[in-house]
């Protein structure tokens, strides 16, 4: 096949994504409809099938993610995608998958929650994607684009990072960048390397011992030397942190914001340098791993951080634990599906200056 | 330079303001500009209000998202209560004349009343009332030439839609003139 | 036959129609304005309402009223009283 | 005539029931939800028992129920509304209460719940809109979606090879032990709704004779789903969803019970 | 005599298949799931299709089958394994795939996903293992287990007022137009083993075909759970269970596919 | 009723909880069988519908938590248990309960994980447990029990924190801690008040508008304001706040460890004081909220804190947390259901100690 | 009759008695002793075995190896060759 | 001062490990100790092995889990070899003499035979089996009173048991009896 031009196109979020998956020589997506993705099973279902990709739609979430679970263990690239209720359905089935050490790339279109929520755009499944919302010690690897340029860009780098590491990788976005559109250009088809793994399931030739698919390891010992494979696999993962800085350096407040949000803290971070204001923004692109190491190295000259989400103050934990006391951390966020405007970040910095500049001032009748 | 443009497009579902916000997308595409399109979803399929930001640039866009607008193309009452005053001073707001009447005593703004679903019929179909007020806008605000339109508009209609592309043309056109001709009125003057 | 009457509740219709289709005698139709939410409503479009209740009963908005002409009263021969 | 001379001496013989609140509906014009609806809060007017009832409302365009039906209810996560009838019956085991559950919940995401549901024989009343497809995610295939029916995720139109058949649950259910009463209605015509209203009442009236679960489906429109003006939906409906779902009565109790 | 004195001159008639590994099964003294795991794995050898064979194990005592099975497997999440098998059979479509699964796991908390693969007419082998009773968690109450059976969650019995009714998932399987073969067994006698066998081969061969699922149940003992001797369980097996699910065919394919 | 003697008995974790249920009065209590916690559901049914309590076994633990949530919104006091597999089932229902506000008990008895694991006692679900597994930004309470007698006083305890805060409480305990027996002192039947709440759902009277439990807000504005609530309501939980210290006053070294784990340090403590060693026990009782208060105060004196736990360090970060950079924390811990033992943690006292006072010779050849 | 023989794999064997009930010949008992594992194992306790197979179909360990007199080849009269 | 006491108790499942822990832990609560019983559990519900670590001391104990044992009754073969390294010098091995070996070259342990099975054959009931081991484990160490076992069983045996109460104080008897009589091994000598 010749190289074929990468163009840009104008799409949405969610379809530059499917589209991606497809050029990225996708073997199955299975999904189940959900508000707001509900466009990634609707684009692969007319597109997938004639390009030799399997697509179905499953019962529900529960189904869907062992179907993922069959089809990648046997071998197959495989995607699967929801909104956050239907992703705390699959915690179950993340759990197995990561146990089994099954790649596949899952992806969450997050919207406000708890419970049923709305559909608006939110970023409250921070913990759950990061810190891993099934039972036991797993990690999914976590990409968090912040353009639908990286909700493309994700869907082969999160393969490539699942079948590199055979772990379940999450692209963690929300119904904002699903459903917006913008310019992308999209992976080149067939630019993703693909082979048949060896631990596959697809039958046992008699020159080899049958494979297995499993988390269960009922003898307490073995169960431990399986984890501790995990652990060393995560440790192995670290090296994968990556984070955008953007004007950090001289910056005297650093913001910390993921996804959607790191767009609104950007034009922050524009308008604050023409008012004269020291502010930069570290853009966290992986969330697991956290790139720990790179903000802790950003604490070395920055006074304050400001973390910004669309959550009540989940990321913070991490960005804590990488300052580790030596800056103060504050948190701003909007909930339940809104999205924070500059002008309140802005208005959140002033403060933040005044309570330290003007400390002895404040509290004054 | 070209400056940066924030645009709200709003209306009842079904009436296309979506659809009008992403013909511009793509005609802004096509020359080269940096777009994003960003829609307000509800949950309701139909009924209820949607809307989109378009926001055409040169560079990078940071926000999608924003609170304040440079223009507003508006397509129902509701909608218009709820923009007027998130248009910038010195804006653009056009209001489809039949459906959306301006109320007295809003800011110094350009307002502007287009009557689309009138001009549709007289041209044949009411799908178009859209195509009329963005031409209209357009006038206004040259942010795209027609043409880029129209090559957009041969890019997103489905092929048992190809026919009504004159029929579109023709209503970017009519929506241009009545622009030119459309009495102004700073929101305020008696609508 | 009995003569009857609709009233509808303009801003809560949606102008799907169904009580046009449902009526027996032909009398409801739809408006040419449109109410706040941008639908047309229905509307009475003759006087030969029975008040048989159809429209009501397949109106997914529960927005008609529907009134009817008391029934004449057959009062027996035999008891005729005085009305109090 | 101004309306109120128009009625001037006539009696009132249909208004809309308190137990429906007076908030508009978000539903599109001429969906069958508003219907069923307003039918089911007649019945519990009618029956005076608005005070024992509890209702649940399923995720599905009917997800918001509850701002239209005047009693006390609870809305579940989607496809449990049968799990959550029953915590709600088990403890309130002398109250009415029922589910009100679109074709994706109770057949595709809440089969378990369903099935086992009925076949515990709880007794509460499941009133299931079949309408075909997924409405309020925006019309895509539901366990019921019809072979060659056309929706956004089965876009050539359902083929059995890939998509297998539609799910007809309802004579499924009538199989377990624990259905008492289980029947077919629909609402596009008045004498379809007044078929409707008949069993509805029926239903809750064997509620208290705990002796099983009372099914009621109704064969819906999705004018928005199916891309059709409602007059064209219940005309389809009429001509295609009946050939695969039939209304009539499916299951009715022993003899002695009424 | 030792043991090679006594086989001088004769002839090897049976012996455990190598579809079979070594190791010695986890499973109490007389469960039927050693029986099914051999009479399945006797087929796959007897086809020749080690090769192209895919298993999937479930959550239940026969989590282990994988242990015993000398094919690929994968042992999926509890009710999940027709899910699982979905997932591999769709993208290995030439592959011989099965699952097994008790009736917790498949007619409980895998209810959705058994009636949903069916449906769909996954080009599967499922086959089923009915002992009335959650065997690997120390025997508790399953859907099928009989009214009035004792297991440690109905100490007095099985009532259907609280607990409902048995469930008979098989029937209402064979409704669905997905189920290509239907059939019900035993392994409690030579002559019942013979069968199973025969219908296990058959489901296997249909496979290929992709005309739809194939659904074996087995109706089994489980002396722990049951509190019985393997002699007793067999003897209360065939006089409680099979009144309750008689063995034999419930659905057969289309005449011309034999 | 006059009040019943509390008397001793020697039970099993799970029982003394299912007793202590029973004894709270609880209404109605939903189920599914999985080791190591099938003993509550076993016991309950026997016990309980006698004593007036609705016992279920459900179809599946996702149909179980949608009863909770249904019985419990009608106003009933309810539990439901399980172990680990079966608690990420119940995910997508937990975070509907919480954003719902419904007052329930959770009981996770936890095993060895991720996927089906092993049926060993573990403490791997610290994380699912109090960041939230399921979508959005809720907490679920937390308890922790360590001993037999908590298993039993966590749950008036438990219900009373829930119906207090209309939340869902979550007693994290594990296989071994359910499966031991001790002696008991078993709560008092009718000890715990109970009174039908205002806003369930019980059939609506003429004098009262309609009540509604319901999770979606579609609206994100008032989306926000419900996730204020929550946020607020989870301020004022943080008063709650438990914990034990064993000898930490004049610790240089402070353990930190939960539920078992705690048993474990508790001898660890002993041996090390016999040697010498000044070493003392913290010990969270509630997980979320976590005790940081209490435990930055001990940061004050304490040179070192070790944490100690049945997973690959979950809890650790809470500590860091509290700790915030002050002193050093350590993680020590075994995973998949191995219990570690007294000597190991001794051993890693041991080269705290060394790599701390003889750093320098640390790395020599 | 046939005569026929079975090998039972004592430390597989669990001591179920299925064999035992199933054997037509009677010819199947369990052992005095236990195995490794705490079983009693079956063993033959006559020679009436005739190699049926019944006692393996219903092995659920498949402990079982079954063994036969070889068939007596009927030779048909016409064609006696000499034995290679 | 009562001095605290580690006890492992281990054998095939169904052979009563788990109960006979039990019992000795009722006892051990009549007497006002505090008491821990821990079972390990495993997959298979008959066969695979099954053991309990008993600990009666005087006050709040610990860690219920402890890796070196006071003493060990052991039930199996497997068991032997998991446990008898993990008794602490000088500690007590008792072993049922039909069905473990016990074999030379351990450490020096009071290792002591019972022949449990056989004693329990002869008063008539297999099941008492476990009583015997446990009255010869009292025997050698008295954490309890015979009388406060005999307690424990009326608690806990069913109604339908209950008559085989005195058969259980016989058995206890009879096993102190045989731990006296017992010809004491150390590991080691020809068992
Ligand atoms: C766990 C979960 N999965 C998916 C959804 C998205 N969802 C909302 S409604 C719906 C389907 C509704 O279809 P149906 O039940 O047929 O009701 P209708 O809208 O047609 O009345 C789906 C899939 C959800 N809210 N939660
Ligand atoms: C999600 C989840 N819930 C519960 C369990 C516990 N569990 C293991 S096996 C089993 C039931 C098995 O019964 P069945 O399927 O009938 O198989 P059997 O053991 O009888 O062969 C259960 C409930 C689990 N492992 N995972
Ligand atoms: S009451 Fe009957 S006659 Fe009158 S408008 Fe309605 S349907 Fe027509
Ligand atoms: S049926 Fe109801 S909503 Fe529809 S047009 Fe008639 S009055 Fe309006
Ligand atoms: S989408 Fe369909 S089901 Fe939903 S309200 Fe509209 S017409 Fe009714
Ligand atoms: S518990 Fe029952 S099903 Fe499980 S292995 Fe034992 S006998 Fe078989
Ligand atoms: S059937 Fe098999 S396991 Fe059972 S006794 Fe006979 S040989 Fe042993
Ligand atoms: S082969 Fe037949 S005759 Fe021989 S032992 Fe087995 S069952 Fe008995
Ligand atoms: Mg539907
Ligand atoms: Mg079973």
């Amino acid at each position: 096949m010749s190289p074929v031009q990468r163009t840009t196109t104008l799409m949405k979020g969610n379809e530059a994504l499917a589209e991606a998956a497809l050029r990225s020589d996708m073997d199955a997506y299975f999904g189940y409809p959900i508000t707001p993705q509900s466009e990634i099973l609707e684009y692969l279902i007319i597109h997938g099938p004639k390009r030799g990709s399997v697509v179905l739609q499953a019962e529900s979430e529960v189904a869907a993610i062992n179907m993922v679970y069959g089809a990648a263990g046997a071998g197959a690239r495989v995607m699967i995608s929801s909104s956050s209720p239907g992703i705390s359905l699959m915690q179950e089935g993340l759990s197995y998958i990561a146990s089994a050490q099954i790649p596949c790339l899952v992806v969450n279109v997050q919207r406000g929650g708890p419970g049923l929520g709305t559909i608006q755009p939110a970023q409250g499944d921070y913990f759950q994607a990061t810190k891993g919302g099934g039972h036991g010690d797993y990690r999914l690897i976590v990409l968090a684009p912040s353009s639908v340029q990286e909700m493309a860009d994700f869907v082969p780098e999160g393969f490539r990072l699942a079948e590199k590491y055979r772990n379940p990788v999450m692209i963690l976005s929300d119904g904002a960048l699903g459903q917006m559109m913008e310019s992308v250009q999209l992976p080149e088809q067939g630019s993703l390397p693909k082979s048949i793994p060896a631990w596959a399931t697809r039958g046992k030739p008699e020159n080899r011992e049958r494979n297995i698919i499993t988390s269960l390891f009922i003898d307490p010992e073995r169960m431990e030397q399986v984890n501790i494979e995990l652990q060393k696999k995560y440790a192995a993962v670290q090296s994968e942190a990556r984070a955008e800085l953007d004007r950090t350096k001289d910056a005297e407040i650093v913001l910390v914001a993921f996804g959607l949000a790191a767009r609104i803290c950007q034009k922050v971070v524009d308008i604050a340098r023409e008012r004269g204001k020291s502010v930069g923004l570290f853009r966290p692109i992986t969330l697991y791993p956290f790139p720990t190491d790179i903000l802790s190295r950003t604490a070395d000259h920055a006074e304050h951080f400001l973390v910004v989400e669309m959550n009540a103050g989940q990321m913070v934990e991490d960005v804590r634990l990488a300052v580790n006391g030596r800056r103060s951390v504050d948190f701003t966020g909007r909930m339940g599906g809104i999205i924070p405007t500059p002008e309140e970040i802005l208005q959140k910095i002033e403060s933040l200056t005044v309570s330290t500049t003007d400390q002895a001032l404040q509290g004054m009748p | 330079m070209f400056v940066t443009h924030e645009l709200i497009i709003a209306g009842f579902g079904g009436q296309g303001a979506l659809s009008m916000g992403q013909i511009l997308a793509y005609a802004a595409t096509i020359e080269g500009r940096e777009v994003s399109w960003m829609p307000s979803y509800g949950p309701e399929m139909r009924g209820g209000t949607a809307n989109c930001i378009v926001i055409v640039a040169e560079k990078r866009i940071s926000s999608p998202i924003v609170t304040m607008f440079d223009s507003a193309i508006v397509l129902n009452q509701p909608s218009l209560d709820k923009f007027l005053p998130r248009v910038k001073t010195g804006g653009l707001v056009l209001v489809e004349e039949s459906t959306v009447k301006v109320p007295p005593g809003s800011p110094a703004l350009e307002v502007v009343r287009i009557a689309a679903v009138h001009e549709a019929d007289i041209l044949g179909a009411r799908q178009v009332a859209n195509t009329v007020m963005l031409g209209a806008f357009l006038a206004k605000r040259p942010l795209v030439q027609v043409e880029s339109v129209v090559k957009a508009l041969e890019k997103v209609l489905p092929p048992h839609r190809r026919h009504l592309l004159d029929m579109n043309r023709r209503a970017l056109e009519r929506g241009a003139e009545l622009a030119g001709h459309s009495e102004k009125l700073t929101a305020g003057s008696t609508a | 036959m009995i003569r009857g009457t609709v009233l509808v509740a303009q801003e809560i219709c949606k102008g799907c129609e169904l009580c046009v289709i449902a009526c027996p005698q032909d009398c409801l139709g739809l408006s040419e304005t449109l109410n706040k939410k941008g639908y047309r409503f229905a509307m009475l479009t003759a006087d030969s309402c029975t008040g048989c209740e159809n429209c009501a009963l397949v109106c997914p908005d529960a927005a008609l009223t529907v009134y009817r002409e008391p029934k004449p009263v057959r009062r027996p021969a035999t008891s005729v009283q005085g009305a109090a | 005539m101004t309306p109120k001379e128009r009625i001037n001496g006539y009696q009132l013989v249909y208004h809309r029931p308190d137990t429906l609140t007076d908030n508009p509906t978000h539903y599109c014009p001429g969906c069958s939800h508003g219907v069923v609806h307003r039918v089911m809060m007649e019945v519990v007017k009618e029956m005076g028992i608005q005070d024992r009832t509890v209702g649940v409302a399923p995720v599905g365009c009917a997800v918001f129920a509850y701002n239209y039906m005047n009693v006390d209810m609870q809305e579940a996560a989607h496809g449990r509304a049968t799990a959550v009838a029953t915590g709600i019956k088990r403890v309130l085991p002398d109250r009415y209460v029922f589910t009100y559950q679109g074709d994706g919940d109770l057949a595709a995401i809440g089969t378990s719940e369903t099935i086992h549901t009925v076949n515990r024989g709880e007794n509460i009343l499941i009133v299931f809109i079949n309408n075909g497809v997924y409405g309020m995610t925006g019309g895509q295939m539901a366990p019921t979606t019809l072979l060659g029916m056309k929706t956004t995720t089965s876009p050539m139109g359902r083929d059995v090879v890939t998509m297998g058949h539609p799910l007809d649950i309802t004579p499924l259910i009538a199989q377990l032990p624990g259905a008492l009463f289980v029947t077919r209605h629909s609402v596009h015509t008045p004498a379809a709704v007044r078929k409707l209203k008949k069993a509805l009442r029926l239903a809750f009236e064997y509620q208290p004779l705990n002796k099983g679960t009372c099914f009621v489906e109704v064969v819906s429109n999705c004018p928005s789903g199916w891309k059709m003006t409602p007059r064209e939906a219940n005309a389809w409906m009429e001509k295609n969803m009946f050939t695969a779902y039939p209304p009539g009565d499916v299951k009715l109790p022993p003899p002695g019970l009424n």
